[in-house]
This record gives structure tokens, sequence and C-alpha cells, in this order.
């Protein structure tokens, strides 16, 4: 019993978890370049939550000043995953733009038919 | 924790699916999840921004590479051993960091109670900006926000240096395909 | 792509409603969720979504790409160039205090001005990467 | 005004460098503008080491807001170490890279390329100098983009994975970098790296912070190169531009080296790396197994760009091996590494390049009879090579004595001998090219070579000249690199 109230307490831990370990399995396990990238884009978006998730006060409302409420969520880690979104945007975007000229030069995308390929230059 | 499930299930779909049409999209909802996920956290400024990069522009810039590449991925050849191993490591990892967290929504954590009380009681004092999300990102930490921006700048000229111009028909690649 | 009556009208409708939207998510930055970024994003989906249903070609009319390329650094510069007013007003780079009457309007007047930086860039570059990938294919 | 404000200017000048030649449409013009900015960049580093050396650590508020509640950046020995050599490498690049540049890029894109370079430095520099932890993470960002960037101009289709190689494997040890930060930021609630080590102070063995220090410096060892996690560098140095290639492998995993010293000692403090975890003999047997293990790759490549990015692996093992070590002869044998593998590895890729440019030629076996051919960037080239393998007049014999005294101060003779040893190896390569270059017959390509325009031979020399002077007189990098390691050490003792 204290097994499975153990995991209940946890659960959005343990689903953050699962969110960012999947991602990651995709990037390192995956050949297909596009599929690597959108296993990244995973990656890093579940890693959102990580901060997001120790800023909330149940109770608390979005961190925009008004004379209704006076118990707010946290702002600062909002900001940093502002920035990480965006960050985040930017390098798939560099990622995707390397995919396509990588099409073009090789005729593939997949990562083993390039290594296969490359054997024998 | 509907909504988590919810995000374990598409994560799922997309570590299961080979048609990356169906994947991009499914990477497009898991999107929308998140940025649900994040209004129940009080993160409106970021869940707005999430749903507007992850369901859109991302979503988009996928599509568009997906239509001048192809969208099938080969059965994977790949030894899962080593992805194993990294997945199951920094799961391990995690596990055994986040769970010794402070508990989840209390008020009193290191968090919430050391930098950030000061954003919140001198945001209107200071600059006059009810949105406490947007004096911190412009002002407090506006050189974080300065440098996002130069990310965006590289980025962009990044991709204008790789796809500006006319393809180069160089004679080298032996399995290039012909236009679709 | 296949010239629909229904896009096109649709489209007619919907353009000017994102550009107030995108203005409104700008300015508005200050009281509701929002901001450069997310105004950025708003505007540039309102030319990506233009160019879908119309051709990048007549998008490339309106909004030219070599516009598009300044707009990229110019943002960074407009946001750079606040932070070394600050400076040359006697303060820390980008403290904003010195650019009203009294330090927290100067503040407000410097995040003005940074978000509007923020807009350019983001709207110009999200552009410009569509540009890029949709001009790929000619 | 200016002299408060050196350290904003010191990354906010290669910005605004940046945005004017993203401006421009013509790349001599873009040219002129980076290498004025690069110019300055010494300029201004040196004078903050100067500040530092004289009255201590600089703490900069940026936007004016003291630093918990800002970001601030802080200069200290060690960082101001890191800035000089950085900006100093730019600057001596530059004038060289005009000419490579030219002919390895499209001239569409010169001023693009330019902009991207500034953006690669700023984003380097910003690393070095900020005090706050994800302001370094959006920053690493900047340089690592920017850095893919010029990796996938090379002219080689393989430049195109191995940038994208590099980007993924770097993305994975950025988030890695910002999900040990977010763990950090939840025990403390601060991101100031100072404010952070001191509110750590009693929980350091608590888990999330023991993960924390686990994420970060898997995250910061992808960024730098640490065997095994290095896969990314060969390629990516084999097949980038010249340029590129030089400037990467003098300074990036450099600046990566310092976030990590950084980390260890400063945030998490060397007690608690040191004393309950197995750091050490971790580090150690990584940091052996590179120098041991790349090198020997080394010796099989035909790629002479390749040849070197293995050496590169391997020296990096020497600069974490003094990490290892952590006394002060080895921290200081460490970091003077840095520096000196900086001018070595410079010189090396700019002689290199230089070949390229003027023969076309790669393979070290197409190289024959070079020596004849181009001997001033050959003679280069052959002090460099003396210097990777430690040889005394050089500067790599200086970090490698040091590195041995560390070991031998800690009762480890066969970590000494194991230094040895490995710099033998690097003999194997760096003769292989040399026995080819001087003692064959020009054929090909290789016969009408001469040596380059005066742009490209300056700056090598100048390298090489460096490796040799900083290799007797050591008392400006082994000097202040001693300050460097003891100010890390303080924390320990």
């Amino acid at each position: 019993m204290a097994v499975i109230h153990e995991i209940i307490a946890h659960y959005n831990h343990w689903i953050i978890i699962f969110l960012m370990v999947s991602g990651l399995y995709i990037v390192v396990a995956r050949g297909n370049m596009i599929k690597k990238l959108v296993g990244l884009g995973l990656f890093q978006t579940s890693v959102y939550l990580l901060y997001l998730s120790p800023g909330k006060i149940l109770g608390g409302t979005p961190p925009i000043l008004s004379p209704d409420y006076s118990v707010y969520s946290n702002p600062l880690p909002h900001v940093l995953i502002l920035t990480a979104i965006v960050v985040g945007i930017a390098t798939i975007a560099v990622g995707l733009a390397l995919v396509v000229r990588i099409h073009e030069a090789f005729g593939t995308i997949e990562e083993d038919e390039i290594f296969a390929e490359d054997e024998d230059e | 924790m509907v909504l988590l499930t919810l995000l374990a299930a598409v994560t799922l779909g997309i570590i299961r699916m080979r048609n990356l049409f169906a994947v991009v999209i499914l990477g497009g909802i898991y999107s929308f999840l998140m940025a649900s996920v994040m209004i129940v956290l009080d993160a409106v400024d970021v869940a707005m921004t999430e749903a507007s990069v992850g369901a859109g522009i991302s979503t988009v810039l996928m599509l568009g590479t997906l239509y001048l590449t192809h969208a099938w991925e080969i059965r994977p050849v790949h030894r899962d051993l080593l992805p194993m191993f990294v997945a199951v490591a920094t799961g391990a990892a995690l596990v055994f960091g986040t769970f010794a967290l402070p508990p989840f929504g209390a008020a009193d954590t290191p968090v919430n109670t050391h930098v950030a009380p000061y954003y919140l009681e001198n945001s209107i004092p200071d600059t006059l900006v009810p949105n406490v999300v947007t004096s911190v990102l412009a002002s407090y930490r506006g050189f974080d926000t300065l440098g996002e921006t130069t990310v965006i700048f590289t980025a962009g000229i990044a991709v204008l240096m790789l796809l500006k111009g006319r393809r180069e028909l160089k004679p080298g690649p032996k399995r290039r395909r012909l236009k679709r | 792509m296949k010239l629909d009556v229904i896009f096109r009208i649709a489209a007619k409708i919907f353009i000017p409603f994102m550009l107030v939207f995108a203005m409104y998510v700008q300015f508005h930055g200050d009281f509701g969720p929002g901001g450069g970024f997310q105004a950025g994003v708003v505007a540039a989906a309102m030319v990506i979504f233009y160019a879908i249903i119309f051709g990048l070609e007549s998008a490339q009319k309106i909004f030219p790409q070599r516009v598009v390329e300044l707009m990229v650094p110019a943002g960074v510069g407009i946001f750079a160039s606040v932070g070394i007013a600050g400076m040359l007003m006697g303060e820390n780079y980008l403290n904003y205090s010195p650019l009203g009457p009294d330090s927290a309007h100067g503040q407000e007047y410097g995040i003005i001005l940074v978000e509007i930086g923020v807009l350019v860039t983001v709207a110009g570059t999200m552009v410009a990467i569509f540009y890029s990938f949709m001009g790929r294919d000619r | 005004m200016i002299a408060a404000n050196l350290p904003a200017l010191q990354v906010v000048v290669p910005l605004l460098g940046a945005v004017i030649c993203a401006f421009l449409r013509r790349g001599a013009v873009a040219w002129a503008i980076t290498l004025v900015v690069c110019l300055v960049m010494p300029a201004i580093a040196s004078t903050l080491l100067a500040q530092v050396l004289t009255s201590g650590p600089i703490s900069y508020a940026l936007g004016g807001w003291r630093p918990p509640i800002g970001i601030e950046y802080r200069v200290d020995v060690l960082s101001a170490f890191i800035l000089l050599l950085v900006s100093v490498i730019a600057a001596i690049m530059l004038p060289y890279a005009k000419r490579s540049i030219e002919q390895e890029i499209p001239a569409d894109k010169h001023t693009w390329y330019y902009a991207i370079f500034l953006l690669c430095l700023c984003g380097l520099l910003g690393m070095a100098i900020s005090g706050d932890a994800f302001n370094i993470f959006v920053f690493m960002e900047v340089s690592s983009l920017a850095t893919y960037a010029l990796i996938s101009m090379g002219k080689d289709r393989r430049a195109l994975l191995a940038a994208y190689q590099y980007l993924v494997m770097g993305t994975i040890g950025a988030t890695f970098y910002v999900i040990g930060v977010g763990f950090l930021y939840s025990m403390t609630g601060t991101l100031n790296l100072a404010d952070m080590a001191s509110r750590l102070a009693g929980i350091e063995n608590s888990r999330p912070v023991l993960a924390a220090l686990a994420f970060l410096t898997v995250g910061i060892s992808l960024k730098l190169a640490l065997f095994p996690l290095h896969v990314w560098l060969p390629n990516a140095y084999a097949f980038a531009p010249s340029v590129a290639t030089a400037f990467l492998a003098a300074t990036a995993t450099k600046v990566a080296v310092y976030l990590l010293l950084r980390y260890f000692f400063t945030v998490f403090g060397a007690s608690v790396i040191f004393a309950h975890l197995p750091t050490t003999e971790v580090f150690l047997l990584l940091s052996v197994a590179a120098m041991f293990g790349a090198s020997i790759v080394a010796v099989f490549q035909e790629n002479v760009k390749r040849m070197l990015a293995y050496s590169s692996v391997a020296q990096i093992g020497y600069i974490t091996l003094g990490i290892a070590i952590a006394n002060q002869a080895g921290l200081t044998g460490g970091i003077v590494h840095l520096f000196n593998h900086a001018l070595m590895k410079g010189a090396l890729f700019l002689a290199i390049g230089a070949v390229v440019y003027q023969t076309g030629v790669v393979k070290i076996s197409d190289m024959a009879g070079l020596g004849k051919r181009m001997p001033l960037m050959m003679g280069a080239f052959l002090v460099g090579g003396l210097s990777l393998i430690g040889v005394p007049g050089t500067v790599g014999f200086i970090s490698k004595w040091y590195l041995v005294y560390g070991a031998l101060e800690q009762d480890w003779w066969w970590l000494a001998i194991l230094i040895v040893a490995s710099s033998l190896i690097s003999v194997v390569y760096i003769g292989r090219v040399v026995e080819v270059v001087w003692f064959r017959q020009a054929s090909g390509p290789v016969k009408r070579a001469t040596d380059p325009p005066a742009s490209m031979l300056l700056p090598t020399l100048l390298l090489a000249a460096m490796t040799v002077y900083f290799g007797i007189d050591t008392s400006a990098t082994a000097g202040v690199a001693g300050l460097a390691a003891d100010w890390l050490l303080a924390g320990i003792r």
C-alpha cells in the first residue's frame, strides 16, 4: 500500500520523468533525423515542467498584479522557461535547415544510410 | 493529472509511429497539452508561447521540412542497448533528484521565498508594470532577454546562410532522387 | 498550392484580425499575458498564413525578402542600443531608469522599447526562416 | 564611464558588431568591422585582467539590479584569463580569415559569416564573464548555434552531417545543463552563482544537489568533448572551414572547461566534489583514456585535420587531468594548458588551413614535399607539433611539467609515467606528418605551392612564436594560472 501511495503522491514527477526520458530515448535510438529533432523537442519541452512545478503555489494566481488577489505563483521560472522555449525553437529551426541541406546533399535523412554510404568514400 | 496522462500517451505514440507526418502532428498536440498544463501551473505567458511556438511555428517548420524531404522513417536497425542505457541512467538520476525536492505547491520553499518575492513586491514601484513576468523578463533579467533575442538572431542568420540561394546541383550525390 | 475561394475570403477576414491581435499582445503585455516574443510569433504567423494561401511570391511582394532579412538584426540592434542609451546616461548597461522623467517611468519606457526590439527580430526571423524553407523547393 | 562598463562592453561590442555586419552586403566591409571589434576585445580583456590583479574580482550589475535580483557579471582571475585567451585568439585569426573565407564561403554569404563569427565570439565571452547560471545557458546557446552554422559552411558535404551531429549532442548537453541548473534553483531559489554557493552550504549532500552535479557535469562534458562524449568533435573539426576549425579548436572547448572549473570549485566547492564523491577517480580514468585512446586513434588518421582533432581530444584529457589532480601544481598545469593548447592548436590548424588554401590537400599522404615548398608554414606546423609532444622550449613542455609535478606531489608516480608515455604517442603522429612533409618528393598540386600571402602567414607565425615565447618565459601565463589555481583551491583549505 505504501508503495502505491508513494507512486500516486509523486504522480506528476513520474510523468515528467517519463516524458524527458522518452524524448532522450528517441534522440539517441532513432536514426531518422527529423524524428531525432522531434525527440529533442520533447526532451526540452518536458524539462520546462521541472522548472514550472516548483514555482506553483497552491491557491495562487498567475503573477499579474491586481488588487483582487494576494497570492501569486512565482514569476521567475516563467521568465526562464520563456527564454528556454525560444532557445529551443531556434535550435530546432537550425536543425531542420541542416536536415533539408543534408537531404539535398546525400539524398536521405537516415543516419544509417548515410554512414553506410560514407564508408565507401 | 489527466493532462499529464494524455501527454504520456502522446509521447508513446510519437515513439511508436513511423509515419513522420503523424509524428509531427502528434508533436503539435503534445505542445497544446503542454500549454494546458502550463495554464494549470499559472504560467499563462509561457502557455501562450508554447502554444504559438510548439504547436504553431515548429509544426509548420517540421511540415515544411517533411515536404522537402520524405515522410517515412525506415525500420530502425539500431542496437537498442546504448539508448536504453542512456535513458535508464538519466531516468534514474532524475528519480534520485526529483523525489527529494521540496513538496509541490508549497509557499515556503526556497524558490518561493528567496528572490521571487522581491519581484512581486517591487514590480509596480520599480517599473509600473503589473505583469511581473514582463517586468522580470524585460528589466530585472533584461540581459537574458537580450541573449534570447540574440539566439533568435543567430538562428535566423544560420538558417538564411544554410538555405538561401539556389540549390547547388553538384554531381556528387549518387543516390539523389529526382524531383517529386 | 490550390487557390480556393473560401480560403482566400477567410484569409482576407482573418489577417487584419491577426494584425490587431499581434498589436494587442505586444502592447498589452504590461498588463496581461503577452509581450514582444508572442506578438512577433503572431505577426509572423500572419505572413505565413498569407504566404500559404496566396503563394510565396505575392507574400514577398508585400513583405520583401530584403526587409525581412534586415529586421533580423534590427531588433537586436534596437534592444542593444536601448542598453547603450542607459549607459551613456551614466547608469549600468540595460538600466532604463534615466530614460524617463523618473526611474519607474524610465523603466516602463525602456521595457516598451525593448519589447519592440524583440518583436522586430522575432517576426523578422520567423518569416525569414519560413521564406527560406519555402524558397528551397523552387 | 567606459571604464566602469567594461564588463558589459566585452560582450556587447561583438554583439553590436554582428548586428552591423548583418546589415551589410559587402564582405570586405564586414571583415573590416569584425577586425575592429576583434582588436578592441583584447584591449578590454587585458584591462579587466589588470584591474582584477590589482584590486580583486569585479562585480557588474546588469540593468543596475543588485545581484541576486538581476544578472551579475563577475570577473575574477580565472574568467579574465579566459576572456583574454578567447579575444586574443580571435584577434590573431581575423587577418587570416579574410582570404581563407573568400576562398571557402560563397561571396553572398560573407557578411553573414562574419556576423555569425562575432556572435560565436559574443557567446563564448558571455559564458566566461557571466555570474548567473541561466545567463550562462543563454550565451552557451548563442555560441553553440553560431558554432553549428560556422561548421556547416564547410565545403565538404559531410560538414552538414558534422554540424547536425554536433547540434544534437550539443543540445542534449545544454538541456542537461538546464536540468542541473533547475535542480539547483529548486533547492536554493537563486540563479546567481555566488549566492547559490553560499545558499548551498548545509545541503551539499542532499539528493537534488547531487543530481544537479551529475547533470551539470555530463552536460558540460559534452560541450568540452570529454572522452567518451567527444564523438561530435573529430568530424566537426575535420570538415569545418579552416578558420572556423582553428578558432573553435582554440577557444570553444576551453570555455566549457572554464565552466566546469567554475561549478566544481566555486559553486559546489572542492570539498564536496573531491571528498565524498568519486570525482577524482572518474576524471582520472576518463582523462587517461582520452590521452591514450584519442592519441592512438590520431595515429591512424589519413585526414590531417581529423588527426589534429583527435589530438585535441587527447589534449583535453591533459586539461581535465589537471582538474582531477586538484592540487596547486596540477590545477596550474590544467589551466595553463588551456592557454598553451589554444596557442599550439591554433598554429597547427592555421598552418594546415594555409595548405588547404594553397593546394586543396588535406590527406597526409598528399602532403609530400611540402616542407620545401612552404617552409615557413611547415615550420610553424613543426613548432606546434613539437609543443604537442611537449619538447622543452615550447609551451607544451610547461603544461606537462606542472602536471607531472602535481602528480608526483600526490605520490602518483604511475600517473607521471603515463603522462610521459602518452606524449610518446604524439611523437608518432606528428612524426608521420613530418616525415612525409620533409623527406619525400613533391608531387601533384604540392609542386606549385608556395607560402601564402602575408595576411595568412603572419598570424600563423605569430602563434608559433608565442608557442615558443611562452615556453621560455612562463611568468605571465603560468603566473596567472597559478593565481587562478590558488584562488580556486582556496575553498578546500
